[in-house]
């Protein structure tokens, strides 16, 4: 992929203290714990892995931290703030992204459409019954993520028409939109070919220093290669924290999640 | 908006969070981009005229000239009733087919905004009509009908799909008990008779033909603004909202306050239309907004079709016919049953209304015309290719 | 809901009631005592039409909104089987039977084809019930009915305090109690009705667990519209059958399981009292709008608790 | 358009045969009626039964009036306003009947009234609706009711049941809306002037089925009950009064005791008998004339009622009226119908319970009648007359100021507790 521009001037004053920090996070669904006592902290601009079998609860950590669902007990602090009754929406807003595992996109809009929603709800006008003109930044930012994710040739197609790794872009494309401080990608190689999956990496690569992000992956030599940190979760608990390095060579992780199959 | 004023838009302007987003946007480097999303606008009202067929002036020229060509009957009880039922099943379909709420109580919002008109206005109970000028009437009419859907619209959108459908009718009995109950404001089983429309510029507007051309002026700039606004920002999310609430929230929107402002505003193009309605009517009662008018623009907007804002004006036209004429085609007293078996034949073969035989007739033809161009190739490349076409983008 | 909110509401509701219990038990005790009872009898009318309404959409998730014609029809047609047998009971028997068999036709020949649409589910049942109507219309007129249940059923009842009490509406009132336990027996204790809980709460279940889905579905729609034409021709014989009655019912069935919450018979029987209660009161001591109340209590439920009092969250 | 292409061989054929026949009157053969009643909803039995009485008015006279062809263009209404007034523009304005009859309720009628100022060119004459309103506020000068209406129906009731019933302190219930409340007005101003009490009003919503907390909370220290329910809920009242072991006697409005009512479905009719009520036509009337009324509607309508209804009584005379002044013109409805109108104006028709004049807002003036109900050999139940009053003015038989100081009936209008 080319190069990815920056969304912030390198030299943003950014806001002081740790990007995430989850404190005795819990997630019942009914008598289930889907996730139970889990706390570490994002520093700003950190990018780690979440790795673990299916079912550690890595997806509904996400769900927590975005405000798909809320926590049961425990808190969620965003770079200082915390965030645990704040609405989805607005965290959003705060600058808080994320991506799907199964892409939860606009099917019957346009690929344009899409972008552009992403657009616009972390910007002000959301409820604007004006049609903006060409020049409108919104505009302008939409025509932009729509280039950098590469999809202008099918700009105008219903999502719906789109290939599986055209909508995983889009998916992407639309965590990028406005300014984000910390994208959360919930598994985005999967179903991706192995041409598309260097892209990404690449993609990941080239996003600006200040952006951390978490990354749900099955697929070690991806996830390990992009990030700093590694948590490794299981049966809805923090089971290790470490470098890739650190957790690439720990038996305990090899035994029971290389173990079980890495696609399991 | 300026460019630098959206830069300051796009910044979290909370002085509580000492952080800055936003960014420097660089002019569109080229203008010749084939998205259509730009194409529609980039060039403002002049492109959009573009977009005008010669189908679009025929239908024009035809509703202009129809009051000219038929007798005043067919201009006031065919035409200005049809036009003004459509404008209130447009908001039905703005709401149901845009923003996925099926609400019963759209007639209940033209009768609120009828009902203002009414008490507020002049009419035959001059004890409680206090007389005010037709402007103020008018404005505080649609002011109120709006404000009532807004309210009906806060307390179901907390729910979905089917549960929204019995909610809005049960809030519309409510509001028909009500008016049916209460002599002091809303002169109980008699209602108000003798709301007449005012005599403006000169103009008695009670007149066949005055009267459709109010109708049509305003079934005009309500379709006009509907199909405007659903490429808005507003309507965009709207429509995403209706497909994926969830998703939507996770963009930084919030699902119930858009449902609930698409409420307002289905609630302002349906005051409107309870306006005209009532001058229509020259009268209300707690009848016109009994449960058969509420279904009966439920019939209006899905006969017509949900996926585009002339639906419910074609809708309303086979409507407003059937009531008229299906006295004189069948022996017996037998309406219902005729609008009953349409309706029903309407819903289990057409989903999409009337237009969605239209679409399927026109897909036929240009199957048929592609068959006798390409005769020998009989592949499925066309069939992919007429149902994108067919069913563009933001429709379902 | 923490516990001192909880509190809050209750008293909040509570106090007012049971002032208005109060003053209403000081001021003319028998006139209180006969309107809630009448409540109750009207709930256990009510209770009768909307457990069917709420059976077919707890399992089903549609709501069928012919059910009011349901129950308009199997009171006529119960009407004539009784003047022809001259049996209430068998006219009673035949408004469930028939009633069940249109159930089942809907299922099968309208449903089954729309399968999870509900908006298309809900219209083709206002086409529906709009020509049941007018062929009701057309086949009994606009006269009004009324049954011909046996003698010692329609007299009136001593009781305490209350004085006379039409014996009918207690008959009612024990008429729903036994097909509360049987509906509830069903649902728990047999197999289909175990089909039909496990559905309620996870249709994938249902089908994956090699249940013919069909068959289970069939079964809940006629039992549920066998309920509405039963409910027919036993409110029928309350009251009377008249063109109009329909929507009535609908409306009665929507309000109760609104308040009640869908897809729950134990939510239906709550909220035909509360329902059939405040309708009552609301005629006794406050006529002009007694016939608002009920739309009240729906708006108030729900504001505070959207699925319904005891509805689960979708 | 087929109307336009109508209207144009219309227009060429009319002027063809003028040249001809130089007077151009063969294309007057036809006179059309249009005709409007309620076949929907809860009025519907009413309705249909209207349709059978005026459908009889045009049989006596074999559809033709001096030597013209009656053609009838039914329409229909559910009981709204809006609804009727689409009707009727579509019988007038469509289907260019000449003469309107109908509608069938009062809110109806009101609004089909003020249509009828936009018509000038159109006579309507009422079908069955009973508003005070309709003839006292705001008449229209070509809408004629040659029928009584709610009020005029109910006096002497109120004098009958206190001097020969004894009945000194009723109560009330009754539909809140226009027509009961104007029945109760009929009752109440001669009952109250002559001693009578009414302690208790109970007003029910319309369509509110269930009265037995209302029937619990009516007082026990009355002598009888007036009720002014309708139709189905007329049955309704009663069989739950019965079942709470009510037992004061009742008197009742026009349409409480009507044959739609007498006749309903159900065998629990034995607590009407002996019940007084009031209304423009009595079953039982013994005259020739009223004997023959009945026989041509049984034997013309085999589906309809043991007797007529006061729907089809109604429609009947209304219509009769319309047939009648058009037989005193000649069928002549030239003019903007002028000549008809006046017509009808000086019209002194002759019903089957009596000669029925119009006063200055055109509206009827005439006998009315106060019944028991009565069974009858055969089984069935009807109403048998006790008293008839010859004459009977929209002012109750008032004086003006004092009418007119009462106002028109309302919840609270009369009062006398």
């Amino acid at each position: 992929m080319t190069i990815v521009t920056s969304d912030l001037p390198a030299s943003t004053p950014l806001a002081t203290g740790d990007a995430l920090e989850l404190v005795g996070v819990t997630r019942a669904f009914g008598a289930l714990r889907a996730i139970e006592d889990v706390s570490f902290t994002v520093a700003a601009g950190e990018r780690r892995a979440v790795i673990g079998a299916n079912g550690a609860g890595k997806t509904t950590l996400f769900n927590v931290i975005t405000g798909d669902f809320p926590a049961s007990a425990g808190r969620v602090h965003f770079f200082g703030e915390d965030i645990t009754e704040v609405p989805a929406y607005d965290r959003i807003r705060m600058g808080l992204r994320r991506t799907y595992q199964s892409s939860l996109l606009f099917r019957d809009l346009t690929v344009w459409d899409n972008l552009f929603l992403a657009v616009r709800g972390v910007a002000r006008g959301r409820f604007d019954f004006r049609r903006p003109r060409a020049s409108h930044p919104s505009r302008v930012a939409t025509d932009e993520l729509l280039e950098r994710v590469r999809l202008q040739p099918v700009a105008q197609r219903p999502v719906s028409s789109l290939s599986h790794g055209q909508q995983r872009q889009l998916e992407i494309g639309m965590a990028l939109a406005g300014a984000p401080r910390l994208i959360l990608f919930d598994e985005p190689a999967a179903g991706l070919s192995p041409g598309e999956r260097r892209e990404l990496v690449a993609l990941l690569g080239a996003l600006p220093d200040h952006m951390g992000f978490i990354l749900i992956e099955h697929d070690l030599d991806i996830a390990l290669r992009v990030v700093e940190q590694v948590t490794v979760m299981h049966n809805g608990r923090v089971l290790k924290h470490g470098t890739p390095h650190q957790i690439e060579n720990d038996g305990e992780v090899a035994a029971i999640y290389m173990g079980g199959g890495r696609h399991a | 908006m300026s460019a630098a004023h959206w830069r300051k838009a796009m910044n979290f302007t909370d002085a509580g969070r000492s952080w800055s987003g936003g960014r420097a946007i660089a002019p569109p480097r080229q203008t010749t981009r084939t998205a259509a999303g730009s194409a529609t606008t980039s060039r403002g009202w002049l492109q959009s005229w573009r977009q005008i067929g010669a189908r679009h002036v025929a239908v024009l020229l035809a509703v202009l000239v129809y009051p000219w060509i038929v007798p005043p009957f067919f201009t006031y009880q065919i035409g200005g009733q049809a036009l003004v039922l459509g404008l209130i099943a447009l908001s039905l379909t703005f709401l149901a087919g845009y923003g996925g709420m099926l609400s019963l109580a759209q007639m209940t919002v033209a009768g609120i905004a009828g009902y203002i008109v009414a008490i507020l206005g002049a009419s035959g109970t001059p004890e409680i009509s206090l007389g005010w000028p037709w402007w103020l009437v008018v404005v505080l009419a649609i002011a109120g009908g709006t404000l009532a859907a807004t309210l009906i619209g806060w307390l179901s959108v907390r729910t979905e799909g089917i549960y929204t459908i019995m909610i809005t009718l049960a809030v519309g009995m409510a509001f028909f008990y009500l008016a049916q109950q209460n002599y002091a404001i809303f002169n109980g089983f008699q209602g108000f008779q003798k709301v007449v429309p005012p005599v403006v510029l000169g103009v008695d507007w009670r007149q066949p033909m005055p009267f459709y051309y109010l109708a049509l002026f305003w079934a005009l700039a309500g379709y006009l603004f509907v199909k405007y606004l659903i490429r808005a920002p507003f309507g965009i999310a709207l429509q995403g909202v209706r497909d994926n609430a969830r998703r939507m929230s996770a963009l930084g929107f919030s699902p119930v306050a858009h449902r609930v402002a698409a409420y307002a505003v289905a609630g302002f193009i349906a005051s409107i239309g309870g306006v005209l309605l009532v001058w229509y009517n020259g009268l209300i009662t707690p009848g016109s907004v009994g449960t058969s008018w509420m279904i009966n623009i439920l019939i209006v907007a899905v006969l017509g079709g949900m996926r585009h804002p002339v639906g419910p004006f074609i809708g309303a036209v086979v409507f407003v016919l059937l009531q008229n004429f299906a006295i004189d085609l069948i022996d017996r007293e037998r309406f219902n049953l005729v609008i009953g078996l349409v309706f029903l034949v309407i819903v289990l073969f057409s989903p999409d209304g009337l237009l969605g035989w239209w679409d399927k007739l026109r897909e036929w033809a240009s199957r048929r015309m592609a068959q006798s161009r390409t005769n020998p190739v009989r592949g499925n490349g066309w069939r992919s290719i007429g149902v994108a076409q067919v069913r563009p983008a933001g429709r379902r | 809901m923490s516990f001192a909110r909880r509190w809050f509401w209750a008293w909040l509701f509570g106090l007012p009631v049971l002032a208005l219990t109060i003053w209403g038990i000081a001021d003319n005790q028998r006139l209180f005592l006969v309107t809630a009872l009448n409540g109750l009898t009207l709930a256990a009318l009510y209770f009768l039409v909307a457990s069917g309404f709420t059976l077919v959409f707890g399992l089903l998730r549609n709501v069928n909104l012919a059910h009011g014609s349901l129950y308009l029809l199997g009171a006529y047609v119960g009407w004539v089987a009784g003047e022809y047998l001259g049996s209430w009971f068998l006219a009673v028997a035949a408004g469930f039977l028939f009633a069940a068999l249109m159930g089942l036709l809907l299922q099968i020949g309208v449903f089954r084809f729309m399968h999870g649409q509900d908006l298309r589910q809900t219209m083709a049942t206002i086409a529906l019930s709009i020509i049941a109507a007018d062929v009701a219309l057309w086949v009994w007129g606009g006269e009004i009915y009324q049954f011909d249940p046996p003698r010692w059923i329609i007299g009136a009842t001593a009781l305490p305090i209350v004085g006379k009490f039409p014996t009918y509406r207690l008959v009612l009132l024990a008429m729903a109690i036994v097909i509360g336990l049987a509906l509830w027996w069903f649902l728990a204790r047999t197999r289909v009705g175990m089909m039909i809980r496990a559905g309620v709460d996870d249709r994938a279940m249902l089908s994956a667990s090699g249940i013919d889905v069909q068959m289970v579905f069939a079964i809940t729609f006629a039992i549920g519209a066998g309920l509405a034409g039963f409910a027919g021709v036993v409110g029928g014989t309350a009251l009377s059958i008249a063109p109009g009655e329909d929507t009535r019912y609908l409306l009665a069935s929507l309000v109760v399981v609104i308040v009640g919450g869908m897809g729950s018979v134990a939510g239906a029987a709550l909220g035909a009292v509360l329902v059939g209660v405040a309708e009552q009161f609301g005629l006794a001591y406050a006529p002009t709008y007694g016939i608002v109340f009920s739309f009240v209590i729906m708006a108030l439920v729900l504001a505070f608790r959207p699925q319904g009092i005891l509805g689960r969250r979708a | 358009m087929n109307e336009r292409r109508g209207m144009l061989i219309g227009l060429l054929s009319t002027a063809a045969l003028g040249v001809v026949f130089a007077g151009g009157a063969q294309a007057q053969e036809t006179v059309k009626i249009g005709l409007l009643a309620t076949l929907e909803g809860p009025f519907a039995a009413g309705g249909q039964d209207g349709m059978r009485g005026a459908e009889l008015a045009v049989k006596e006279r074999g559809g033709m009036v001096a030597g013209k062809k009656i053609e009838i263009i039914k329409a229909s209404s559910d009981a709204k306003p809006d609804v009727a007034v689409n009707a009727t523009r579509k019988l007038v304005e469509q289907d260019k009947v000449q003469i309107m009859v109908g509608p069938l309720s009062g809110s109806e009628g009101i609004a089909v009234k003020d249509y009828s100022k936009s018509q000038p060119g159109i006579t309507f004459i009422n079908g069955s609706s009973g508003a005070q309103a309709t003839t006292l506020v705001n008449p229209s000068p070509n809408f004629f009711r040659f029928n009584t209406e709610g009020a005029q129906w109910m006096v002497g009731l109120g004098d009958y049941v206190l001097n020969d019933k004894k009945y000194k302190k009723m109560a009330l219930i009754a539909e809140d809306y226009a027509f009961p409340y104007s029945q109760v007005q009929g009752f109440m101003a001669g009952y109250c002037k002559a001693g009578g009490k009414v302690t208790h009003k109970a007003w029910v919503p319309l369509g509110g089925k269930d009265y037995s907390s209302v029937i619990a909370k009516l007082p026990t220290d009355v002598d009888a009950l007036l009720v002014v329910l309708g139709g189905a809920d007329a049955v309704n009242f009663l069989t739950q009064y019965e079942q709470n072991g009510g037992d004061k006697p009742m008197v009742g409005g026009s349409i409480t005791v009507d044959q739609t009512v007498l006749n309903f479905k159900g065998k629990r009719r034995e607590s009407l008998l002996g019940t007084p009520a009031a209304g423009p036509m009595a079953d039982s009337i013994d005259t020739p004339a009223w004997k023959k009324f009945v026989a041509d509607y049984k034997a013309n309508f085999k589906d309809g009622f043991p007797s007529p209804s006061l729907f089809a009584f109604v429609y009947y005379i209304n219509m009769k009226a319309a047939l009648d002044g058009l037989e005193a013109v000649k069928g002549d409805l030239s003019g903007g119908q002028e000549k008809y109108r006046e017509a009808l104006k000086n019209l002194k028709l002759q019903t089957p319970v009596g000669e029925i004049t119009l006063d200055e807002n055109r509206q009827a003036i005439g006998p009315t009648f106060i019944t028991e109900v009565a069974k009858g050999a055969d089984g069935t139940f009807y109403n048998k007359v006790v008293k008839t009053n010859a004459s009977v003015n929209q002012r109750l038989n008032l004086p003006k100021e004092e009418f007119d100081k009462m106002g028109l009936g309302s919840r609270d209008v009369p009062s006398c507790p």
